[in-house]
């Protein structure tokens, strides 16, 4: 085991899987000569050259398109849009090429390509650089969303989503880039594991109070809670980490709070109609005799983000806001007086 | 840039220029083999009765949805897809069903995917804007205005990639050239040294809006200077001009690795789609619309007779072969099975993952 | 009262106001020469001549980009986008310019606009054409997203959009624009009156045993299948209409469902992350103790539309599903035994 | 189309043509109201030293966010707008401290604006990159790239409905003409006449990636043919040749009626935002960029001392007043107060209606 960055493992699972495979490619906006705006593709066009590492031109939607049209043909490129805000310029690619290509077409040509792309407010960007709307594409059947929290599941989750034949967004965020975790020492040359695979989610603590569900950095920010809860106030929450948003993995979180009894969810993406929204509404189906009491999503205010520290924070869920939201969940079930 | 038969402001409006019969004689034709000739000739004949059998069938209920017709562009159709070799690819927009049978796919199965059947070649998951076949590499006929056109610069992209010789045509309307795809498109193509050719298949309108209205350049072969792209315009009624032209620009993508664009004019003889009554023509654009000196199955038809390629006997027998081959497509479609809600689920994803939902409407989320 | 159609009650609403203001102006594609797709502008290029109804070219984002900008300085702008799926084109004007003006510059420029799309499948127009992707626009705080289902509503919420000061987002459906329904005699030229405002929602028919919820063409199968199971089964079902999608008057299907103890929503979009998702979340939420059985969801399958009808109509929620959803819900709930 | 001082190839690398100084001579300055010299050279001044100004602020964290910088492009930005009345409209991307300044705002609120203080122009929501004020008519900076040009045209179609005689000016970047929105608005302005300046700043660079890496026509202003706009290229370098050839389009577009497109080049002094260090650009090309013959400051300060317009003493006393009023808008900016977190919900909507979210993310959907 070693401990790297969310960076490094992506980084280096890239290049590993441009190494085993001569058709994986990678291709976005600054990311050779400038090596990526966030780094992330450091080193690789002095290692591949430009055939593999492809800079474009400022036109997402172009070579988004084009890069599914590569992979029509058996290609499999790794598009970086630099975040996913800019992802609205290509979504028509995206939404109406990609994931329709294989079932509109009666499953003749699949498109194996993904999509890297981070989301993330609390870095004072402003309203059109703030947004958390991976929401558009987990909606869409025919693509795949994932959104891994810590170093091994970028690794080995980017490692499925290469190999993987469909179109898979795949959801980063500036918050994580520099987070630190453990990973097996051939974490980047792994055949495929279980550390987490398309389509399943994750326990990450277990715990016997309350479930607390989150994805990407709410599900680190999820972590902190349960540790802070558990030694402030003796409080046991079990973390589960979505992992893949599309397809969903409802029956981990289902267990969890069939066991538990009661469930928050935490989200930065805006609460109305928001990933949360179809966490509860399955909770509340699949769980039903179970819940104690209410689930609680705790996510973003409902504004455009203010570029203003004070406001900004004040609009994003927090550690803070999340343990309110688990006190008084617990205090209505009776399981504790807030 | 050549600039021969030149449309005028390019609207639906009656223009001198595009009156004119097509500038190729019949002198041109002595050179050609006449079977060739004769060859192109059924299959043009064969899209029109085709087309007219689809509007029919539409018109009866047998095809839903939104259907496009090739009608008036039959001679581009043939020409462009004469210029191609089997391995090279295509991808068109929604207008498609010419392109589909010319770049190979069996007319039957055209019929069928058009009926929505099992034996459709997208297994009636496409419809008539979505024909596909990998094995002719015809990528498909793309709904979204524009959207097809990123696409084919990335099939061009994977060829360069792996280096073989194959070339794509990537088929568009006039109106296409407004959307921002194209713009992005044409770029990275001649940045990135591409062998792609973009046809635009200039009818003057798309659905009831004017070239004039749409376009600041209505020359529309000429807009690919802002990417140093060379262009050429040809009669689009005019099968071995648009076959020339074609063959001569697929062939310098193939040797100079670089795009090239190329505009064909010809009428659409009808409404925007079969359901289009196009209310918005004046008489006089209908009549030019139909015209029998527009009609590139009737010219070429004429051609040659005029020739002494083609005699009356001769066009009787095509006519009649051609009637038989459409008339047994509609009967393979009409016979061809619905597919099977059974398979509703099979074509989501390629690569199978857990959880992926296979719930009908009225089922509940959780089954237990 | 007098009865006419859906598309009529358009009309002659956009009309009236175009009369009434004229900084009122529309634009679009084919909805001048042409009319309109589906003949919505029927008449208005020969009686407002070119300026105030703009033919434009295929450039979805550039039109409803310009519409913006002409309505920061004060013109309101009608935009028509053929079927909402080609919104995808424009949805960065929409969500990163349109949501964001206000409130990004800090209150000083809003921007008084609509944008009339319409949804709905079950045309046989494939999968990239019969997508029901209001959703997106729903989760967008500084947009309203407006979904009448009647004559009347779509009339009088057309007028309130265009008299509203923010981007509304107006959904119709293809399958409504031939419906009939009840208007008043001066439905066009009316002030604002309460037959339906922003942000709220309405019970369009009163009953005891179940809540079902539907918005758009969902809410008149929704009335159909209250109809029916009243006459065949004797059950009251009360079907709430919501409207307004955003701002979403969660209280009105609160307030029946803690009536009727039960729920079903009934949406044409897909299941996962769908509009539905919202509403369920919403009401175990809001009327926890007052559930008897878990909401149920009845939506499209999760595949890309299929041409082919048999599929299509096996895709898609209708009467039969809805009806078979309401009964096992009751009979969860042991009113009745299905 | 007039091409002077033509940066060949468009990359930053050096290049004669680009080398060479600007070919105004001191001969055009002695025709100049010596006053209105000295006033374009101290708002040069002014901008250089607040960004530098706001560069320091970043680096102590009293900025956030993303900072993208006007160095290098003073004579472009004080050209510009010294060709536009107070009542055009302007509209810019993301480096736009500079225009907003030069457009009329108060450099206090724009600094406060920095800072994210309840004083700043667009009360500390729009930060650095989302400068905006009604009433100077500066309509928006934005961080979307080319999202300001639909806008921009949306403007300019307001006015033309109107039928004022303002005009709107369009300012976006070199990397800016490869995207669609660009290729949609152009073909849109002109097919509607309206009355609009695009300007392209063209730095060689949009972050790291050059215009010859990323545009096929690297001659930018060439790339109006595609929709018969008018196009020209200007030293950036040079103020008075930027202002007159922007005066006399943006005059034609009032006159006229109809768009031009015109593009100015300069170098970038520094990286693409404030944190960037350019990693990716050679020794020789961070030098070429930060040359003093090739800082529009210090050139047209020298060509000032030169014709005798500016002295040692001038100069001096110029630079104090500017240090002195950037020193005042920090101050200012400092001592603003941060924006309450009770008008969290204010701006959301123009039009109040019912059911509004203005849940804090900890509160319960329902409040009892
Ligand atoms: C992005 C998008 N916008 C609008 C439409 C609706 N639409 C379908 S066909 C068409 C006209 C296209 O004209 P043209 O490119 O000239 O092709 P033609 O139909 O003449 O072959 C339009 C506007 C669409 N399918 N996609
Ligand atoms: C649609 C979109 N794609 C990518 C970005 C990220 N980005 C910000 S600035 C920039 C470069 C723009 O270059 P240019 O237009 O030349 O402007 P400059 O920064 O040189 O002034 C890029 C790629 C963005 N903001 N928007
Ligand atoms: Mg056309
Ligand atoms: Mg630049």
């Amino acid at each position: 085991m070693s401990v790297i960055t969310y960076r490094q493992a992506l980084r280096d699972t890239l290049r590993a899987e441009m190494v085993r495979d001569d058709n994986v490619y990678v291709i976005g906006e600054e990311i050779g000569l400038f090596e990526g705006s966030y780094k992330i593709t450091e080193g690789l066009l002095n290692e591949f050259g430009p055939k593999r590492v492809r800079d474009t031109p400022i036109a997402e939607e172009g070579f988004v398109g084009a890069a599914v049209g590569s992979a029509m043909l058996g290609l499999r490129p790794v598009v970086e849009l630099m975040t996913i805000n800019f992802s609205l310029i290509a979504i028509d690619q995206i939404i109406n090429h990609a994931a329709k290509i294989y079932g509109m077409f009666g499953g003749q040509t699949s498109v194996p390509m993904v999509i890297r792309t981070p989301g993330g407010g609390g870095q004072q960007l402003g309203a059109t650089h703030s947004q958390n709307i991976e929401l558009f594409y987990s909606f869409i059947p025919g693509l795949k969303v994932m959104a891994p929290s810590t170093p091994a599941e970028a690794s080995s989750m980017l490692r499925a989503a290469i190999r993987d034949d469909d179109p898979v967004l795949f959801l980063e965020n500036l918050g994580l880039y520099n987070s630190k975790g453990e990973v097996p020492d051939d974490y980047a040359e792994a055949e495929n594991d279980d550390v987490a695979t398309i389509g399943r989610a994750g326990v990450a603590r277990e715990g016997s109070d309350i479930t607390l569900i989150g994805y990407s950095r709410m599900a680190t920010v999820a972590n902190q809670v349960a540790e802070k809860l558990q030694e402030e106030e003796d409080i046991s929450v079990e973390v589960v980490d979505l992992r893949s948003l599309r397809p969903l993995d409802r029956q981990t979180f289902v267990d969890s709070v069939k066991k538990t009894g009661s469930a928050v969810i935490c989200e930065d993406d805006w609460l109305t109609y928001g990933i949360g929204a179809e966490i509860a509404a399955s909770i509340q189906e699949g769980a039903f005799d179970y819940l104690d009491a209410p689930v609680r999503r705790v996510a973003m205010a409902e504004v455009p983000m203010p570029y203003a520290k004070p406001l900004e924070t004040a609009a994003l869920p927090g550690v803070e806001s999340i343990s309110t939201a688990i006190k008084e969940t617990l205090s209505a079930v009776g399981k504790r007086v807030g | 840039m050549a600039d021969t038969a030149k449309p005028k402001g390019g609207s639906a409006k009656a223009s001198g220029s595009r009156r004119r019969n097509s500038r190729k004689d019949t002198s041109g034709i002595a050179n050609e083999n006449p079977d060739a000739l004769l060859d192109l000739y059924r299959r043009m004949l064969f899209i029109r009765r085709f087309e007219e059998r689809t509007s029919q069938a539409y018109t009866q209920a047998r095809i839903g949805g939104y259907c496009h017709l090739n009608l008036g562009e039959e001679a581009t159709v043939v020409g462009l897809m004469s210029a191609l070799r089997e391995t090279d690819y295509l991808y068109t927009n929604y207008r498609d069903h010419g392109y589909a049978i010319e770049k190979g796919m069996d007319p039957k199965r055209v019929m069928a995917e058009l009926y929505g059947r099992k034996d459709g070649v997208a297994k009636g998951w496409g419809g008539s804007m979505h024909m596909y076949d990998t094995e002719t590499r015809m990528l498909g006929g793309y709904g979204i205005v524009g959207g097809q056109l990123p696409l084919a610069a990335g099939a061009a992209l994977a060829v360069s990639y792996r280096e073989t010789d194959d070339v794509v045509m990537c088929q568009m309307g006039d109106g296409t050239t407004n959307i921002g795809a194209w713009h992005e498109t044409l770029n990275i193509a001649k940045l990135w040294n591409l062998p792609i050719v973009f046809v635009v298949v200039n009818n003057f309108t798309g659905m009831g809006t004017t070239v004039d209205m749409s376009s600041a350049e209505p020359d529309l072969y000429k807009r690919g200077s802002a990417f140093r792209i060379e262009g050429e315009r040809v009669d689009g009624r005019d099968v071995l001009a648009v076959r020339d032209a074609a063959t001569r620009l697929v062939e310098r993508a193939r040797e100079e690795q670089t795009p090239f664009l190329l505009e064909a004019w010809s009428y659409r003889m009808k409404g925007h789609s079969v359901v289009d009554p196009a209310k918005y023509r004046t008489q006089e654009q209908k009549d030019e619309a139909r015209a029998k000196e527009n009609d590139p199955v009737a010219i070429f038809g004429d051609q040659l007779t005029k020739a002494d390629v083609l005699s009356e006997e001769g066009r009787e027998e095509i006519a009649a072969s051609v009637k038989e081959r459409v008339a047994e497509a509609a009967d393979f479609a009409e016979n061809s099975p619905h597919p099977d809600v059974s398979t509703l689920f099979d074509y989501t994803y390629a690569t199978p993952v857990p959880n992926e939902s296979r719930r009908m409407p009225a089922d509940p989320v959780f089954a237990d």
